[in-house]
């Protein structure tokens, strides 16, 4: 695409949406959110990207193929998923960490969930690029 | 409302069916669009619907203050979507792929699978 | 197929299944003197015992000269293969069938449970086809294999089904208890299907009229095979069924006239096709239909004659049957033709062959002293037992016995004897391991034609015992029974066998011309497999046509009729309740009607894109006027990706449908508004009944302080319910890794060859 | 627009989003941020680091004033009867030079009704305008020039 | 016991994963074939826990049922767990002879193990949402492995094979809102207690949605369409872990959810499925007698076999249930060994229309011998695997006076050793046209081997059931009791009833 | 007092709303189309938000709102801008005063 | 009228017009006539979206619609993007064929 226009915002954009995605993926546990919005939100800003300069550089941004994103977000999705079994716990349990708990507030809670949470992000994010660059390249 | 949703599934039903009949595979996806539409909107009221309060817990409550709109549809229709999503995307590449190397993407020339004329 | 010995031999190495096979024959023959007795030997194992299956095995009079039959042919014929098909390349695996089809069949007559039974009979039928498709290289050896197994196959399902009730009616599957439940078992409402059910099984695989017509075919097996299963052997299983069952079932009026009935029209008919034969393998299976018939007609009655006629007969006619064939096979073997027109003059060059075939022949004929006329004086007296008809039957094992006398003329006088004719081999005579079975096998019909007691008490008298249940009823064999009607009849066969063999050419033409208006049944057998074909054909086009849009309206009219056989059968109760609509509420779902229809009727795909993004931004508006954040988000982006996926495609798809797509479509239309309809119907009718939100509820009370969790929908994602989530994530990986493989696979060559073509056409 | 200003904007915007401004969220954002940011490196190009408040100030009043009062004429428009206006595609000089100049000039006339930000040549010296209520071409170039651009000028480039 | 029951889903998974990341290294397939190994011997070990405790159920999450997901697995679920570690492991093993690199690098180990774990996880799951997730899992994976190579016949095929899954999978997405919307529930030993207070009729409808939904999974008559559209269309190790295990997941949703749920009305909706079954089966077979291709033979006769399970449901004797599940866990192990044997076939003699090719008899006896084990147990000979079933649901009509069944199941079978023999002679028996001699030597040993050593051992699998029945059968047995009377299963689950 | 601003956000956000509404419709060609519709569109939106943001009137929502009003400011006009180049690229008929109203 | 009910009031006349606004779009989108009217008018409604969920989290207090209007402004446009870029593409290759 050879608006420059276009090109301008992208690098706004692509910044802003990338930084929106994780915010909708962190809160995602008690706000609206989560690793599907977040990845969804994340993909499109690359997918902008794709569009305003095409993929190769789209391609070059992100460092690793997309579906090696993907893959390995289902990696850890799993990985997260039987962590919990290791610990003797169910699969799927949630383990939960709250990093500096203090009498008023729970701290910084880190958990198994949340790590799930970043898999599902990882795998729509990695995955709808994946079709989306393939699908741009193909055409 | 509910009654209404109910109706409206039934219409985006009717739309969907026709459209898979059509000639054109593109019609087909769109008829397979307004399908999952149809079949999450259907999940979303067979949970029975409630005006306005989301699903969340307000900062320093335990639970949800008063009735809230039921969650579970909601998680399952979000897990429809996003699956819907794939499988829609992987369709339409599918009738792409179908256009480049069938050259056509009317349902009924396709017919290499099948001959008309079996060996 | 090479029939003829090749270069190689086998070696000694191919005496072994001959030798495995005569130690089998050892062994039953020790078990000769307890058997003869009267006794039985009986061998089991727990095998299914679920389905109360035993592994058991009954040695008795019966079973045992079947056993005897089976294995000691089984000798001869393994040691005439392993000459007769010296050098071939498939002599192992030949040999391997030939000896796993003798396992089967012993299996079978040794066989005390149903099903044990079911199976060798099956074993046999499958080692059997391998065996006649021998010279599967040819479409005629391939049709005589399949026809073989498709009709005996098809009796044996019948026969499964019968063995099945017959098990249910006598509440066990043991055979020696069955057996002595005759009075039951006849008495019982399920001894009728049972019978025609076993019939259907034993006349099939025992070639009976009408369902003869495959064992001339299955001639095109080498000669070893024709002469151990077609005549010998496993053609025999079906009389050897309807024997075992004899005390079981007989005695009825139905059991009679069937047997009869059947048996007598298949040895009259078979009699007059074999004297039609010019190939004298196809002659000499005919006259083993012949055979079975009349072995069929005595398994009708119930008399002592009848009884001891048909143990002696079904001896007899193995052993001079075997030879007769053996001894063809090695005429065959030695001028390379089967041709009656062409043979001649063979005796001095072929003295031992001619020998042997004339003692057998004789045997076959009813000459005394040999065997076969013992065989046929006990016809006549069985025949003559016959309560209701006795000259019927008598007339018509006469007309067969004639029959046979002047085939075994054809047979034994006119290939040695007769002038000689253009043979395409000079002949010469069969080394000894293809003369040792014809010999010795005439032998010993000419051995108990002398000595009959020999047979009597070793395996005649176990038989009819087995038969009978008693030795009362047990005939004497006797070569001079002094003067009576048996003899009388006997004299009358040979003259006029013999004048059929002197006119057999006009008789041949006579039979011609009368046959010619017959149904050839052969014939009908290919017109019902071209039928079925032809049938199937139709069937396959009429339902899978090979076009999407008939499939799919096929599955939508399914689905429609289901629910609306559901609907009218069941009753259901949908309840319209309007109550507290907000008219904006109305005014998006006008929307998302409004986008749906104009997606269902626009033939621009960029107007269809647009609708359906409408519909996408009214269910978000529902999405978040009831409460789901989440929803509506995910819903908006994935509506966003779709519309960035479709236009990326479309880049390349056409922007309009094709000319000639009328949107008129009114039957679809019909269609789609029923499947609407029904959806909306079971909504309501479901909207119409209380929700249990018990499931929700839990997860509210859960979710923040279990779960730690505010957003209840994200923990019901991410904890309550994350394997749900999970398996999502694997199809969106899935789903984007094939999308992927359509994308950057490169374009096979069939693709472009496509391209070229396409090309061309502009 | 440095890369270090673009970070720090997008530290904020996190904490806007979070909803507290508190050390750990500015912090995290500008983590985030950064990451962000070296992620889209490729496209990054060169821009300066202070921004001037009162130019800044000075944009955002006079783009406010510009977006009302041109909606209402535009408004007008659709609710008089007759068409007023006389559309025409103007070709201006672009003076701004850095992609987030370029970026705002062009936003701006976008989004201010009445003039719309059509296409920027490849040597980004040319901006071409649809306008719809073109009747003097000329009068309409030279107030975005003084006006828009200029404004933009100072706020980012100067 | 968690353990044990997530383990036959998260092994292929991380198998997948593994594979996926490896892909362009030699190390990928090694990957794949031992994690189907791995697979084999946790399945292993789940049905032998099986068989010792009876039903066992893992809560996931620690959240109790209803109100997280449940894995159970009784013992019908786990010998479906272990026949799918046994398909994956051969198949694997042979995918690895005949698919290239190109393939690979495009992830075929990843879309295969992912296509395992959804088969396995559709057995395990006691979840009915759960249930629908694996349904696409299976379903997503096997459009990718059907279109794979992109050839043309491919394409076609795939196009109809998705369009009319997809249709499936939106009437049981949509019956699952439905039947929620009714009961509050979806935990499957929960749905079976819930269902006994709604309005029966309504069920009986909602049943209906599910039959025709899990028909077309199941591909039964007159739903079967994009089944012989599409089988004989990818690769073979394809075809065959298709043919094998995709239809009987369908068949065994419907066994679980007609058995478990749906049984509040059995006079009308067994007497349809019965129906079903006699035309699937009579369809199915005079589809396959009219074509002349191997694999389009197979494929139809998929569609008849499964009418021979859907009898077993419909009859819904505990004998015709045994008879069912018997011939579930039969037909896979036979299915997929006659598609890979077609591969082999196609290899050697250079094609599967039966006018095309032949001499395989003469000159590959082996494989004939391997052919002749698959296939004339299919057909219901004895003493193979497929007489037992056959025999086992025959004796079932027979009990229940259903002659016309009895018969139509006994006739359709006579209609299978047609066509198998069809494929005999026409692709052993007669000679080659172009006067080639076929034979296992013209594969590198490599090849060979991964291609038999998989076709043998599923072939000694067969003949094993068939001389050895009675441990299969008992076992049977034990299954359908748990079938027909589920209070192990719903005690498993939901815990003793207070 | 906050309801009655935020009444009158609203009310004229929404009027706004309705004006680039009828000037989607009523205007003569795609690009003016687009002068009423997405500008009056974006500046209507955004007068309901800061109702919105008077109303609900805590740090949170203002941040959002500010938010969202930023983003509809960054992304609405580059919208505009590849509609108006894909709508004179492609060679859309252009209103003239003199002409009527043109469609393809 | 007190300033509750005037903001209730409003709310409701705000909510008509903003739907009112989505269907006069929706109008547009079926008449085209041409490519970029369509994405105009879906353009304009991604727009009243945001408004709509801007009234919705007023009507219902609840600030998580704003999270709704949020993704919707910062995404939506990119539909608008890609569709008009199509326009072009498609224009190009069609002016490349011939
Ligand atoms: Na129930
Ligand atoms: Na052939």
């Amino acid at each position: 695409m050879n608006s420059i226009i276009l090109r301008a915002g992208t690098r706004v954009l692509v910044s802003l949406l990338l930084l929106f995605s994780v915010y909708m993926l962190l809160r995602g546990h008690n706000e609206p959110g989560g690793g599907f919005i977040g990845g969804l939100t994340g993909a499109t800003g690359f997918v902008l990207y794709a569009i305003a300069c095409g993929t190769k550089d789209a391609r070059e941004a992100l460092r690793l193929t997309p579906e090696t994103i993907a893959m390995g977000g289902l990696g850890i999705a799993l990985a997260a998923a039987l962590l919990p079994g290791l610990a003797g716990e169910s699969f799927f349990k949630g383990l939960w960490l709250f990093l500096g708990a203090t009498e008023g507030s729970k701290g910084l809670p880190l958990s198994t969930v949340l790590i799930f949470d970043i898999g599902v992000y990882l795998v729509v994010f990695g995955g709808t690029l994946t079709l989306v660059f393939a699908l741009e390249e193909a055409v | 409302m509910e009654s209404l949703l109910a109706i409206v599934v039934g219409i985006l039903a009717a739309s969907a069916v026709y459209l898979m009949m059509a000639r054109s595979m593109m019609r087909f996806l769109f008829g397979l669009m307004l399908l999952s539409n149809a079949a999450n909107l259907s999940i979303f009221v067979a949970g029975r619907l409630t005006e306005g309060a989301a699903p969340l817990i307000e900062d320093g409550a335990e639970a949800p203050a008063g009735a809230v709109a039921n969650a579970l549809p909601q998680a399952l229709v979000l897990t429809a979507i996003v699956i819907g999503f794939g499988l829609f995307a992987f369709a339409l590449v599918l009738v792409w792929r179908a256009w480049t190397t069938l050259g056509t993407l009317e349902a009924d020339d396709m017919r290499i699978a099948e001959p008309k004329d079996p060996a | 197929m090479n029939d003829r010995a090749g270069a190689r031999g086998n070696g000694p190495l191919g005496l072994l299944p001959a030798a495995f096979a005569l130690l089998l024959f050892a062994g039953f023959f020790s078990l000769v003197p307890t058997i003869s007795t009267g006794a039985f030997v009986r061998v089991s194992w727990a095998w299914a015992p679920s389905m109360g299956i035993e592994a058991a095995f009954l040695v008795d009079g019966l079973s045992l000269t079947f056993a005897l039959l089976i294995s000691g042919i089984g000798t001869l014929v393994l040691l005439y293969a392993n000459t007769y098909l010296a050098g071939h390349v498939h002599w192992g695996r030949f040999a391997l069938f030939l000896v796993a089809f003798m396992l089967a069949m012993l299996g079978l007559v040794l066989a005390d449970d149903l099903i044990l039974l079911f199976i060798f009979w099956e074993l046999t039928t499958l080692t059997s086809y391998l065996l006649i498709g021998f010279s599967h290289t040819t479409e005629k050896g391939r049709r005589s294999a399949l026809q073989a197994l498709f009709v005996t196959g098809a009796g044996a399902l019948a026969f499964l089904a019968g063995l099945i009730l017959l098990g249910a009616a006598a509440g066990t599957a043991r055979i020696s208890e069955i057996v002595g439940m005759g009075d039951e078992l006849r008495a019982h409402a399920l001894y009728l299907p049972v019978l025609i059910l076993l019939l259907a099984g034993a006349f099939t695989k025992s070639a009976q009229w009408p369902f003869h017509f495959w064992l001339p075919n299955a001639m095109a097996a080498p000669t070893p095979v024709s002469a151990f299963l077609h005549s010998a052997t496993m053609v025999k299983a079906g009389v050897y069924l309807l024997a075992r069952m004899h005390p079981a079932l007989s005695g009825t009026d139905v059991w009679l006239w069937t047997l009869t009935v059947a048996g007598a029209v298949t040895a009259v008919f078979a009699s007059v096709m074999s004297i039609r034969q010019s190939d004298l393998k196809q002659a000499l299976a005919y006259t083993t239909l012949m055979a079975l018939g009349t072995l069929t007609l005595f398994l009708g009655q119930d008399s002592g004659y009848a009884m001891t006629a048909f143990a002696t007969f079904l001896i007899v006619h193995s052993l001079y049957k075997a030879a007769l064939f053996l001894a063809v096979g090695a005429i065959d073997h030695a001028t390379g033709t089967r041709e009656v027109g062409l043979l001649g003059g063979l005796g001095p060059a072929m003295p031992v062959t001619a020998l042997a075939t004339a003692i057998a022949a004789l045997s076959m004929a009813g000459f005394p002293p040999f065997l076969g006329f013992i065989g046929k004086e006990l016809k006549y007296a069985g025949a003559l037992a016959v309560a209701s008809e006795p000259v019927l039957v008598a007339g018509a094992v006469l007309l067969a016995n004639a029959l046979m006398l002047a085939v075994a003329g054809i047979v034994a006088l006119r290939p040695f004897w007769g002038p000689a004719g253009a043979l395409p081999r000079k002949p010469r005579e069969a080394p000894w391991q293809m003369l040792a079975g014809p010999l010795l096998l005439a032998a010993l019909g000419a051995l108990f034609g002398i000595y009959p007691a020999l047979l009597q008490t070793s395996l005649v008298t176990p038989t009819v015992i087995s038969l009978t249940g008693s030795a009362e009823e047990v005939k004497e064999l006797k070569l001079w029974a002094g003067v009576n009607l048996p003899l009388l009849l006997s004299i009358v066969t040979y003259v006029i066998g013999v004048a059929m063999y002197i006119w057999r050419d006009a008789l041949r033409r006579g039979l011609e011309r009368a046959f010619a208006r017959v149904p050839i049944l052969d014939l009908e057998y290919d017109r019902f497999m071209a039928g079925l074909a032809g049938f199937a054909r139709w069937v396959s086009a009429t339902v899978q046509t090979g076009r999407l849009r008939d499939y799919l309206r096929v599955t939508f009219v399914t689905a429609l009729a289901a629910l609306a056989a559901g609907m009218l059968v069941a009753g259901i109760a949908p309840r319209l309740d309007f109550t507290g609509l907000v008219w904006t509420d109305a005014a998006i779902a006008a929307f998302i009607v409004v986008g749906a229809l104009l997606a269902a009727i626009t033939r621009v795909r960029v107007a269809a894109i647009a609708a359906l993004g409408v519909t996408g931004i009214g269910s978000a508006l529902i999405f978040i006027s009831y409460g789901a954040p989440d929803v509506a988000i995910t819903q908006l982006l994935v509506e966003t990706l779709v519309v960035v996926l479709v236009a990326a495609a479309l880049l390349q798809l056409p922007l309009l449908d094709a000319p000639g797509e009328s949107d008129h479509r009114p039957a679809d239309a019909v269609l789609a508004i029923g499947v609407g309809g029904a959806v909306t119907v079971v909504m309501l009718a479901v909207l119409a009944t209380p929700l249990d939100r018990r499931l929700s509820t839990y997860f509210e009370a859960a979710s923040w302080t279990e779960a730690f969790g505010r957003n209840i929908v994200n923990v019901i994602l991410v904890d309550f319910r994350a394997l749900d989530t999970f398996g999502e994530i694997a199809v969106v990986v899935i789903a984007t890794l094939a999308a992927r493989a359509l994308l950057v696979a490169p374009r096979s060559k069939a693709e472009r060859e496509i391209d070229v073509q396409k090309e061309a056409a502009e | 627009m440095s890369t270090f200003a673009t970070n720090a904007l997008l530290a904020i915007a996190w904490a806007a989003l979070s909803g507290s401004f508190s050390l750990i969220t500015l912090a995290t954002g500008f983590g985030l941020g950064y990451a962000a940011l070296w992620v889209v490196q490729p496209l990054t190009g060169r821009s300066r680091y202070f921004g001037r408040v009162f130019a800044w100030i000075r944009l955002i009043v006079m783009f406010l004033y510009e977006l009302f009062v041109s909606s209402f004429s535009v408004a007008l428009d659709v609710l008089t009867p007759q068409h007023r206006s006389r559309p025409a595609i103007i070709d201006m000089p672009l003076d701004v030079k850095t992609d987030a100049g370029l970026l705002l000039v062009t936003n701006l006339i976008s989004l201010t009704p009445g003039t719309l930000s059509l296409d920027v040549s490849e040597d980004r010296k040319t901006l071409r305008v649809h306008a719809m209520f073109a009747d003097d071409p000329e009068g309409l170039r030279r107030q975005l020039k003084s006006g828009m651009e200029a404004w933009v000028i100072d706020a980012v480039e100067a | 016991m968690s353990w044990i029951l997530a383990l036959p889903i998260a092994i292929p998974f991380a198998t997948a994963v593994l594979a996926f990341l490896l892909r362009h290294r030699p190390v990928g397939r090694l990957i794949s074939i031992g994690g189907a190994a791995l697979l084999l011997g946790a399945t292993l070990v789940l049905l032998a826990e099986v068989v010792e405790h009876g039903v066992i159920a893992a809560q996931m999450g620690g959240w109790s049922a209803p109100f997280g997901i449940t894995l159970v697995a009784d013992r019908l679920s786990a010998a479906m767990a272990l026949i799918t570690a046994i398909i994956a492991l051969t198949v694997s093993v042979f995918a690895v002879g005949e698919l290239g690199e190109e393939a690979e690098s495009l992830g075929y180990h990843a879309l295969f193990q992912v296509l395992i774990a959804g088969v396995t996880g559709a057995f395990l799951t006691g979840d009915l949402f759960n249930l629908y997730v694996w349904f696409e899992v299976m379903l997503i994976a096997s459009f990718g492995l059907l279109v794979m190579g992109g050839s043309p016949a491919q394409i076609d095929g795939g196009v109809k094979y998705v369009a009319l899954n997809l249709i499936s999978t939106v009437m049981f997405l949509t019956g699952i809102g439905i039947l929620y919307g009714m009961t509050g529930t979806l935990n499957l030993a929960d749905l079976a207690s819930a269902t006994d207070t709604v309005d029966q009729g309504l069920l009986t409808v909602v049943a209906m949605m599910f039959m025709v939904a899990f028909g077309v999974k199941a591909a039964v008559f007159p739903l079967f369409f994009w089944l012989p559209a599409s089988y004989h269309t990818p690769a073979f190790a394809t075809s065959a872990v298709f043919a094998g295990l995709l239809t009987k997941v369908g068949v065994y949703a419907l066994i679980r959810m007609f058995t478990l749920v749906f049984d509040n009305d059995q006079a009308f909706t067994h007497t349809i499925l019965l129906w079903v079954a006699a035309l699937t089966m009579v369809v199915g077979v005079l589809g396959a007698a009219a074509q002349s291709d191997m694999r389009r033979i197979l494929s139809f006769h998929i569609v008849s076999q499964i009418g021979y399970m859907v009898m077993g449901l419909a009859l819904m004797t505990p004998l015709a249930l045994i008879g069912a599940v018997f011939y579930l866990l039969h037909h896979i192990v036979v299915k997929a060994n006659l598609f890979l044997i077609a591969g082999v076939a196609d290899r050697i003699t250079g094609g599967t229309e039966l006018s095309r090719i032949g001499g395989l008899y003469a000159t590959a006896p082996l494989l004939a011998l391997l052919f002749l084990i698959p296939a004339f147990s299919l057909a219901g000979f004895p003493p193979l695997s497929g007489f037992w079933a056959k025999y086992i649901l025959v004796r079932a009509a027979l009990e229940v006076e259903a002659w016309v069944l009895a018969a139509v199941a006994l006739a359709v079978g006579l209609l299978t050793i047609y066509s198998m023999t069809k494929i005999w002679a026409g692709a052993f028996w007669s000679p080659h046209p172009d006067g080639r001699d076929p034979s296992l030597a013209q594969l590198a040993p490599a090849t060979r081997a991964a291609s038999v050593w998989p076709i043998a051992t599923l072939a000694v699998v067969t003949v094993l059931i068939g001389l050895f029945p009675q441990p299969f059968y008992a076992f049977s047995e034990a299954a359908a009791s748990d079938l027909l009377d589920p209070t192990a299963y719903i005690t498993a689950v939901l815990g003793a009833p207070t | 007092m906050s309801e009655i601003i935020a009444g009158i956000l609203i009310l004229s956000g929404g009027i706004f709303a309705v004006i680039g509404g009828v000037g989607i419709i009523r205007m003569p060609d795609v690009l003016i189309r687009m002068h009423a519709a997405t500008k009056i569109g974006t500046l209507s939106t955004g007068l309901i938000l800061a109702g919105t943001a008077v109303v609900l009137a805590d740090g949170h929502t203002i941040a959002i709102v500010v938010a969202i009003i930023i983003f509809l400011l960054l992304t609405a006009p580059i919208g505009a801008h590849m509609i108006g180049r894909a709508a004179v690229l492609t060679g859309v008929p252009l209103y003239e005063p003199d002409h009527t109203e043109a469609e393809d | 009228m007190t300033p509750e009910l005037f903001l209730s009031r409003t709310l409701e006349v705000g909510f008509a017009l903003v739907l009112l606004t989505i269907a006069l779009a929706l109008y547009r989108l079926v008449r085209g006539p041409s490519l970029p009217d369509r994405v105009v008018a879906l353009d304009m409604m991604t727009v009243a979206l945001v408004a709509f969920c801007g009234l919705a989290a007023i009507r219902f207090r609840v600030t998580a619609f704003l999270d709704v209007a949020a993704v919707l402004a910062l995404v939506g446009f990119l539909a608008t993007v890609a569709l008009a870029r199509f326009a072009e593409r498609r224009k190009i290759r069609q002016q490349e064929e011939t």
